[in-house]
């Protein structure tokens, strides 16, 4: 069943790059019926275990927990509201691009084995890639290049960690990639520490954290916002999900032995990523850069390593991609009509397009943390542990409130306030675009308000986390 | 005195047939009508390869393997028939693209009359007459011979000789270029010079290691160098010897013929070269390193990990700052000798080892090259071939499946999953980290970045960026080719999928023995 | 102390409390886009509707829980859980007692009238609907606010008042003051919110939970309860505009009137008194936190009534007063005891006197053409009768004329802070005269004097929907006074605020307080009219004062921070990820000229390398 | 003794290598090389590689060289100035490092004396050589039969210039000269040959006509361009 | 006659090191190759003087064998030599250097 999770996308993006009339429909039926797979399996998922490379030990093997579900929902989701976000400007290469996307994705979130959560970790970046660099600004080349080279080279150090892991496997006996078994392995605390290192430079970069960020803006500037939001609200969140699986799960010693350290960059990214957004004048940039703060919030949640910041950090996951999402979205929309994304070349919007401009306002502020939209509960929970972690800690995370809503509710000021100066009229957002958007505001307001489905998705991952890493202490 | 060699033709006669075909070519080039000739050419070495892999399959399944050969000169074991299988397959591409004759209004890549000179009435001539060195096909096939004895010579002198078969006629190959002659003989003149010099230097360390040992075989070298310990004779030895092989595989600081070559030889015998070379001389010094010198290998795992690391660094660096397509994929081979070095530097084990680590590689990179530069030989222009990397922009708009496929080998090449060449990365980087050789493998994973970078560049050119007006574009080529191209694709792509049967098949085949 | 009870009976119905005019600002804001026509006709009437709706609803519950037992007063809603991680388990839990009684009353009590208010004022405004969903929504969010359960609902409902006063005062968003001020209210807001925050991870750490009623002081030492009460502190600072987060207060008056009159000054600035109420417990054992309220309370008192004495705007004059009105509510509640009490009760009588008078600005304003401008009226009371007697009444109140709201609930602060200290009490009664001072000069100005009317403005009286509601208000700030009678309010609130015994230790008895404070109002009131009846003064008495805000110290070599982060980003930081492969390239190219194409120099490279390879071996072994 | 004598006069022979400006020195120098290491063969007991030294190596290779030196002129001398900076040097400090290193190397081994070949050339060298190449090394010198023949090969293919046309007979000659005179009144008599009247005679001199101009026809083609006698100007008397 | 190995080899190791030096430092490509062949034949010193030590006669038949190997890469290499010369009218090698960088 999983295999068919994974395998739905995968045929769609085959068929729509073959399919010579409307290859559009048909992605966005392969995304649909993706969709309706993952809620399917959202109860029955029978776990699989294939041998796939024997020699090396490697495994096809899927497995689906509460995390995983999450996960799995979010890209679900996301793929098919973004193709129809994208129908406009994107051609019939996009759309294959992003079923494999949302393939790869998908075999990450599920991957039971690490050698096959590498290889989809690695696989993601070539849809990405060329999903960069066929659409969006004058120089996506570039930032596709910057892109892919970041994100490869954070590939190849977690490839270290692999092999680190083999060696080991190998040692102890016959060599298995199981997630399951490369738990119970006793790793000496040097290697453990090495491969802790080098995984989490590669989720740093995939999530990303200061100071390995600077392709995020560069990217999220050039690319289109469908674009993006699979970039940011699902990819990047392979960096966040990998710390918790493979950094906690794997080596919680090394994890913790890391955490000042950790924590440290997470806070530097919180506060950093939220001060350059403010400075920014693109609105793409500032939506990306934004997500550098965000994900600061995650890591620090991840690494604080209560029952509180995991959870939250779970569930930061989700909100955060359904509330960046609702933003890039809402953006793309609104630099369609403007055709410039420059925040200084708008103003006073809001009277011709109020609707867009509620759109933006609510995601903004989901965003900014405002409690009642989803965001709240993760980002709550994320400060409680932090706090828990060290009074410091908290004292200096909290700070993103403040700076979220300054660089939330700038943007808005500059965009939407002020006396209307149209050149040319400016339409609302239609139905198309409501339909988009709507979904995503109406999850920000539900989950904001009923997190419990979420949260007791994840609560059962975290309590064995919790226990190990209480242990490890 | 004299006894009678025991000869195993059972496990030799892929090797023989090889050689006898290309001796039935001499033959057909004396007596054949020139109109025939093409084709019996082709026929011939096509049937002689398929022979020689299928005979060679049959070795590697059979009972014999393991078994040394007219008193060990030959040592008919698993990896070394795996070699030898691997460049009877990349030759069988080889041929393929040698006898491309669609590209280039009917004629093949090869020099109509190399003794005529270049720009001379006869040389056009000769091209307007559809001439061509049909000569080619038996050259190749004594130098798939050479190859094949490369991979499985158990002595120093069958390796000499095995050396020279091989190398002579590349030398000669990469001469007959028939566009761009200058650029052709130069690149002969200068492998030619430079691979005498070398072999030179490889005899040189070939006799102080018989004056250590006081034999050829490399088994007992073995046993004497493990019994009596490290002479400065022997040292001095496995260091010459060393420098001749890595001359060969283009190891920096004795890569530098390699762009030059690759640059300036025929496109078709730069791709078939690309691959069958290193293969056979990976497999010529795991044997020897692992074989002959494997009891210093404390000693000279050193000195082989700063030159792989020299060799990574520089060639991947190299690369990135050139500007000719070719040349480009003539560094990215330099920096592949450097990742399988890496795995060179691991022990052979039971399971998945160095041997297996490095032969595995070996075929995913055989793969990726010969295809990748297939491809090249498809992009042209008025004049021929088309080097120059800003005249790919926009390929992957005008030609999206070649663009494609190209990017299949630029991808295995650096090492992406899902492609052969991230297995076999892996495999290298596993191998030597097994041996403990993190330093090297930190490094290699540090030029892999940088490589990934000019080849991820490459992809940006073709599909991101705007074609020039004097684009490049992409010649529908002939069957031989296009087969030549998907089959190499779908091995590269089925490598990283699959990889399993063939690593089971390494696993099986063991280590080298002497 | 807060040890509720179940929901029982009418108490089942709290939520609908929250959800009438939530659900109206819901249908409001969703509906309008998709039928304007008909929302433009009946939404400002159905929001009214809602908001009396949930008024009537507050007065039910009050009578029912004034026919309970004192020890089921405390009544506690479980609607659903809201998010439980195993160890923190956030209910989505309404509290209903003393204090949050009240505050209902008074909320919606004033909102409604607000809201009907506003169905005149706004009348000619096009977007008029939306602003009563956005009215609908801040009394929604003020009373999740005040009904939640524990420190995390009233986050909640802080938040959305926050998002509520934010949409109100940029109300006007073309103006681009107006959009600047509602997010400069909203970021201040946050910076209190910061401390709110930890506050709540602080107490759950001490506590293991959010809930009101798991506060247990006994096993907490007194520092962590300094910390928790002086992080409650900068939240109430924050949201009510306390120095030295009170800069938005002012700009805030950008927003239509109604709004300064409900959020501004009746409702959403008296949350952190109702915060620091709410956490009486804490704050009771957590004496340096104390302290820091009292002070932070005294220094607003002064701010606020130097502000008020010399702004020419007639909304920022008012807008000053609250402040330093809030910091007499702050200086109760920080002096402790019976503080939270008349903390309390000042609250409910200054909502009552200080949306009378805001609403009557606004009547003024309505009739001046918008102007705000103190030195452009003159001589009003003639023409605007009714706005002239119900202010009239909002200033007997304020400056605490005997028998008025004001002057009870004002005595009784000035009572606890003689209590406390001398220096305290004479702070506050020293105040007291200056507000009196300036209040009495906000009167001179508008009411008194010679007409200075801009040309063309001919100011007349409002219509009734505005009247009606400023006569209502007018008569609260009158009877405000009844709820101290007897103490009752004590009694009332004696439960939750856990106040000790009321008794006086002060240097000066009870009835002295009161001579004391009507003299120094009389005092007060008589400079005043000296300095403006007697001649025409049409400008401020004083030169403005150039004190520096916080925000305006802070956001300068803020913006500096912020290019400079830029600046390192691009060049540090990318530099050196970006740059990494620049300067490889660069080296690569030079390095590279070593291959010169010369096949001896090639040889020669073999060769070194043989010497290399060979001198290494050696050396090795 | 005669190992001092022989060494001191390969090892100065091989220093012509380094400094004759004259590749047919160089060559000159090599022969002497060769046949002074054709005498050490015959000390160390191996009569066969005496005599293929001298047969093989400097009765054919050589003669290959030498023959490849005229036809790439005699006269072409290498200037020993060096072009390419630090080369030499280079050359040289390696060049006696990798000398030094294997000298030391050769040195500290503990080198046996030799054992000599009196049992293993028992029944004669040649006989001894032949055991050994047939048996244990037949299939390398099978090899080496594709080295000879890929020699061969190349040699053709690098070097012989196929005939596209059918030969021109002396007929066909003949009656193309008639044409050409007939059509554009072309000489028809024979040209003149390479170094009438010159001052030398080699052949890439050109012929100088009866009035003193020379006749660049008289060059062969493959020859023209190089440094021959006022052949800046050549043709310029026709 | 002497018994020294030694002595031989230190004689094929100034040879060899002569012929690299040559290798390096002459440009007439025929001359540059005529230095190859000395390294060559200093190989075969060596592996005769070996020969000899180890009293086999397997060192013997490998200088035969560099023997026939040598003229087989005789023939290319001059062969090659001879089309660059035909064409460019030089056996320098520092003269064709088209292909750098």
């Amino acid at each position: 069943m999983l295999t068919i999770l994974v395998l739905v996308p995968f045929a769609g993006a085959l068929i729509t790059a073959v399919m010579p009339a409307r290859p559009k429909a048909w992605a966005f039926g392969f995304a649909l019926a993706t969709l309706i797979a993952g809620i399917v399996t959202m109860f029955t998922a029978p776990d699989t275990d294939l041998v796939w490379i024997e020699p090396l030990g490697v495994h096809w093997a899927l497995e689906m927990d509460g995390f995983g579900k999450l996960m799995v929902m979010l890209t679900v989701v996301l793929v098919p509201l973004v193709m129809v976000a994208a129908v406009k400007d994107h051609d019939k290469r996009w759309y294959a691009w992003a079923l494999a996307l949302e393939a790869f994705a998908l075999l990450t979130f599920t991957a039971g084995d690490l050698f096959l959560f590498y290889i989809a970790f690695e696989a993601t970046l070539i849809p990405a890639y060329f999903m960069i660099g066929q659409h969006g600004g004058p120089n996506r080349a570039r930032a596709a290049l910057k892109f892919l080279m970041f994100q490869l080279g954070g590939g190849l150090v977690l490839l270290g960690a692999l092999i680190g892991f083999f060696v080991v496997s190998s040692e102890a006996g016959s060599p298995s990639y199981l997630i399951s078994d490369l738990a119970q392995l006793d790793i000496g605390t040097n290697a453990e520490r090495w491969i802790f290192v080098a995984m989490f430079i590669a989720f740093a970069v995939k999530a990303p954290l200061f100071p390995v960020h600077t392709w995020l803006a560069d990217t999220t500037e050039q690319a289109t916002t469908p674009t993006s939001v699979l970039l940011v609200c699902v990819l990047d969140k392979i960096g966040t999900f990998g710390m918790i699986r493979l950094c906690l799960g794997l080596v919680p010693e090394a994890s913790a032995w890391a955490t000042p350290v950790v924590v440290v960059l997470a806070l530097i990214s919180i506060v950093y990523g939220a001060v350059l957004a403010i400075g920014q004048d693109d609105l793409l940039r500032l939506i990306g850069l934004t997500s550098l703060s965000h994900f600061g919030l995650i890591t620090l949640g991840i690494f604080a390593a209560t029952r509180e910041g995991l959870v939250g950090a779970m569930l930061y996951m989700v909100n955060h991609g359904v509330a960046t999402a609702a933003m890039f979205l809402i953006a793309g929309f609104l630099i369609a009509r403007k055709g410039t994304a420059s925040i200084s070349s708008m103003r006073g919007l809001e009277k011709a397009t109020p609707v867009l401009a509620g759109s933006f306002l609510i995601a903004g502020l989901a965003t900014a943390g405002l409690p009642g939209l989803s965001q709240f509960v993760s980002e709550i929970l994320v400060l409680i542990s932090a706090f828990d972690y060290h009074w410091l800690v908290g004292v200096i995370a909290v700070t993103a409130i403040v700076l979220a809503a300054i660089y939330v509710l700038w943007a808005y000021q500059r965009i939407f306030t002020g006396p209307a100066q149209l050149s040319r009229p400016v339409s609302d957002l239609d139905r198309r675009e409501i339909g988009v958007v709507a979904p995503l505001l109406v999850a920000l307001l539900f989950f904001g308000f009923v997190p419990g489905p979420l949260i007791s998705a994840a609560s059962p991952v975290v309590e064995p986390l919790v226990n190990v890493i209480q242990a490890g202490e | 005195m004299f006894e009678s060699p025991g000869i195993s033709y059972a496990t030799l006669w892929p090797v023989l047939l090889v050689l006898a075909v290309a001796c039935a070519g001499v033959v057909v080039e004396a007596f054949a009508p020139r109109a025939a000739r093409f084709n019996t050419q082709v026929s011939l070495a096509l049937a002689g390869l398929v022979a020689a892999l299928a005979g060679t399959v049959a070795v590697g399944a059979g009972s014999s393997l393991g078994a040394s050969t007219g008193e060990g000169a030959l040592i008919v074991d698993g990896p070394g028939v795996f070699s030898q299988g691997l460049v009877l397959l990349v030759s069988l591409g080889g041929v393929a693209l040698f006898a491309e004759r669609r590209l280039d209004n009917g004629v093949s890549a090869f020099a109509g009359q190399a003794a005529a000179l270049p720009g001379t009435p006869a040389e056009r001539t000769a091209s307007q007459r559809g001439l061509e060195h049909t000569e080619v096909y038996p050259l190749m096939m004594f130098a798939v011979g050479g190859m094949m004895l490369f991979c499985i010579s158990g002595d120093l002198l069958m390796l000499f000789v095995a050396l020279e078969v091989l190398s002579l006629p590349l030398y000669l190959l990469t001469g007959l270029a028939r566009r761009r002659r200058l650029l052709s003989q130069e690149a002969a003149l200068k492998y030619f010079l430079l691979g005498a010099f070398s072999s030179g230097i490889f005899l040189y360390g070939l006799a102080l290691v018989y004056g250590f040992a006081g034999s050829m075989s490399l088994a007992e070298i073995g046993d004497v160098a493990a019994e009596e310990g490290s002479s400065p004779l022997l040292l001095l030895g496995i260091g010459l010897m060393a420098v001749g092989l890595l001359f060969k595989t283009g190891a920096v600081p004795f890569h530098s013929w390699t762009p030059d070559v690759y640059q300036g030889a025929p496109t078709p015998v730069t791709a078939w070269m690309s691959a069958a070379t290193k293969i056979a001389a990976f497999a010529a010094m795991l044997r020897l390193f692992y074989v002959a010198f494997g009891a210093e290998g404390d000693i000279w795992r050193p000195a082989i990990g700063v030159i792989a690391v020299l060799t990574m660094l520089l060639g991947a660096s190299f690369a990135v700052v050139q500007t000719d397509v070719k040349r480009m994929l003539g560094y990215s081979a330099v920096a592949h000798t450097g990742f399988l070095l890496t795995g060179l530097l691991g022990v052979q084990t039971d399971a998945f080892g160095s041997t297996q680590a490095v032969l595995f590689y070996l075929t995913a990179y055989g793969f990726a090259t010969l295809g990748a530069f297939a491809i090249v030989s498809l992009v042209r222009g008025p004049n021929g071939e088309v080097g120059s990397l800003e005249r790919w922009a926009g390929l992957g708009r005008s030609n999206p499946w070649v663009a494609a496929t190209f990017a299949v080998f630029l991808l295995s090449m650096a090492g992406l999953p899902l492609t052969g060449g991230f297995i076999g990365k892996w495999g290298v980087f596993a191998a030597a980290l097994g041996a403990g050789q993190w330093p090297v493998v930190a490094v290699a994973i540090g030029s892999s970045i940088i490589a990934i970078f000019f080849y991820v560049r490459m992809i940006m050119v073709m599909f991101f960026t705007d074609p020039r007006e004097d684009a490049a574009a992409v010649v529908t080529p002939s069957y031989a080719t296009t087969v030549v191209i998907a089959l190499s694709a779908v091995a590269t792509v089925l490598l990283g999928v699959i990889p399993g049967p063939v690593l089971s098949l390494l696993v099986d085949a063991g280590g080298f023995i002497g | 102390m807060v040890n509720p009870v179940e929901a029982s009976g009418v108490f089942t119905l709290i939520w609908l409390v929250i959800a009438l005019p939530l659900a109206g600002a819901a249908l409001i804001l969703i509906g309008r886009p998709l039928a304007p026509a008909l929302f433009d006709r009946v939404g400002h009437w159905l929001a009214v509707g809602l908001a009396g709706a949930s008024f009537v609803l507050s007065v039910v519950l009050f009578i029912a829980a004034l026919g309970r037992d004192e020890e089921s007063r405390q009544v506690v809603q479980h609607l659903y859980t809201w998010f439980d991680t195993g160890s923190l388990d956030v209910g989505f839990d309404l509290l209903y007692d003393q204090l949050s009684s009240l505050f209902l009353l008074l909320i919606t009590g004033v909102g409604t009238l607000i809201h009907i208010y506003s169905v005149g004022y706004m009348a000619d405004d096009e977007r008029r609907t939306r602003f009563f969903g956005y009215l609908n929504l801040f009394l929604a969010a003020m009373l999740m606010l005040v009904l939640a359960e524990n420190y995390v609902g009233l986050f909640l409902g802080w938040e959305g008042v926050g998002l509520a006063s934010y949409l109100l005062i940029g109300f006007w968003q073309y103006k681009p003051s107006a959009a600047a001020a509602a997010k400069k209210a909203f970021v201040m807001n946050r910076v209190g919110d910061m401390g709110l925050s930890l506050a709540i991870a602080l107490c759950f750490v001490t506590f293991g939970s959010t809930s009101f009623s798991a506060i247990d002081v006994s096993d907490t030492t007194t520092t962590t309860l300094n910390w928790l009460g002086i992080l409650l502190l900068i939240g109430a600072c924050g949201k009510s505009a306390q120095v030295p987060l009170q800069g938005w207060l002012l700009d805030a008056m950008e927003g239509p009137t109604p709004v300064s009159a409900l959020i501004h000054a009746a409702t959403m600035v008296t949350a952190g008194v109702y915060l620091i109420v709410r956490s009486s417990a804490i704050f009771e054992a957590a004496e340096a936190a104390s302290t820091a309220v009292v002070v932070v309370a005294l220094v607003t008192i002064i701010w606020g009534a130097a502000v008020s004495c010399v702004k020419d705007d007639i909304k920022k004059v008012l807008a000053g007063s609250t402040m330093s009105q809030i910091g007499y509510m702050m200086l109760a509640a920080g002096l402790g005891g019976p503080g939270y009490a008349f903390a309390i009760f000042h609250l409910l009588t200054h909502g009552f006197f200080k949306a009378n008078m805001f609403l009557g600005a606004g009547s003024v304003m309505h009739g001046m053409n918008d102007d705000v401008n103190l030195k452009h009226y003159g001589a009003l009371s003639r023409a605007m009768p009714v706005t002239f007697l119900t202010f009239s009444m909002g200033y007997l109140a304020i400056i605490g004329f005997p028998g008025f709201a004001g002057f009870w609930s004002k005595d009784k602060i000035l009572e606890v802070a003689f209590a406390d200290s001398w220096l305290v009490g004479i702070i506050a009664l020293l105040a007291a005269g200056v507000t009196a001072f300036y209040m009495t000069r906000l009167m001179m100005l508008a009411f008194f004097g010679r007409k200075r009317w801009p040309e063309g403005v001919h100011p007349h009286e409002s219509p009734r929907i505005m009247t009606g509601p400023l006569v209502v208000l007018a008569a609260l700030s009158v009877l405000g006074g009844v709820f101290a009678l007897g103490g009752w309010i004590e009694h009332w609130l004696e439960p939750v605020v856990a106040a000790g015994p009321a008794e006086h230790h002060g240097p000066l008895p009870v009835w002295a307080t009161s001579v004391l404070a009507v003299l120094v109002v009389a005092i007060g009131v008589a400079a005043a009219g000296f300095v403006f009846g007697r001649r025409p003064v049409t400008t401020a008495p004083t030169p403005y004062l150039h004190v520096p805000h916080v925000e305006d110290v802070v956001v300068p070599p803020g913006m500096a921070v912020v290019r400079g982060t830029l600046a390192t980003d691009k060049y540090a930081v990318d530099g050196l990820m970006s740059g990494g492969p620049i300067a490889l390239a660069a080296i690569a190219g030079e390095l590279r000229k070593a291959q010169t194409g010369y096949v001896r120099s090639y040889a020669l490279s073999v060769l070194g390398g043989t010497v290399l390879v060979a001198l290494a071996l050696i050396v090795v072994s | 003794m005669s190992f001092v004598i022989l060494a001191s006069v390969t090892v100065i022979a091989a220093m012509g290598l380094l400094f004759a400006r004259k590749p047919v020195h160089a060559a000159l120098s090599l022969a002497v090389v060769m046949v002074g290491l054709a005498m050490i063969y015959a000390t160390l007991e191996a009569p066969f590689l005496f005599a293929v030294q001298i047969v093989v190596y400097t009765g054919a290779i050589l003669m290959l060289f030498l023959f490849v030196i005229m036809l790439v002129g005699v006269d072409t001398s290498d200037t020993l100035k060096e072009t390419i900076a630090g080369q030499k040097v280079l050359a040289v400090v390696l060049g006696v490092a990798l000398g030094a290193t294997l000298i030391a190397g050769v040195g500290q081994a503990s080198i046996a004396t030799m054992r000599g070949l009196a049992s293993a050339n028992e029944g004669g060298n040649v006989q001894r050589l032949a055991d050994l190449l047939f048996s244990r090394y037949v299939i390398a010198f099978e090899a080496t039969s594709a080295l000879l023949i890929t020699a061969a090969i190349g040699a053709m293919v690098l070097a012989h210039r196929e005939r596209i046309d059918p030969k021109q007979s002396q007929t066909d000659l003949a009656q193309k000269r008639v044409a050409d005179y007939a059509k554009s009144g072309k000489h028809l008599g024979p040209l003149p040959p390479p170094g009438t009247f010159a001052r030398h005679n080699s052949n890439d001199t050109p012929a100088l006509l009866p009035d003193g101009s020379q006749s660049t026809k008289s060059v062969p083609a493959i020859l023209a361009g190089g440094n021959s006698n006022g052949s800046a100007d050549e043709g310029q008397g026709e | 006659m002497t018994d020294n190995t030694t002595a031989y080899v230190i004689l094929s190791a100034i040879l060899f090191t002569i012929g690299t030096i040559g290798v390096l430092t002459r440009r007439n490509a025929i001359v540059v190759f005529m230095c190859v062949e000395l390294m060559l034949n200093a190989a075969n010193l060596a592996l005769v003087a070996f020969s000899r030590m180890h009293g086999n006669l397997d060192g013997q038949v490998t200088a035969f064998f560099v023997m026939v190997v040598a003229a087989a890469e005789v023939v290319v290499g001059l062969a090659i030599i001879m089309t660059i010369f035909r064409t460019r009218n030089t056996a320098s090698v520092d003269e064709p250097r088209m292909l750098k960088w």
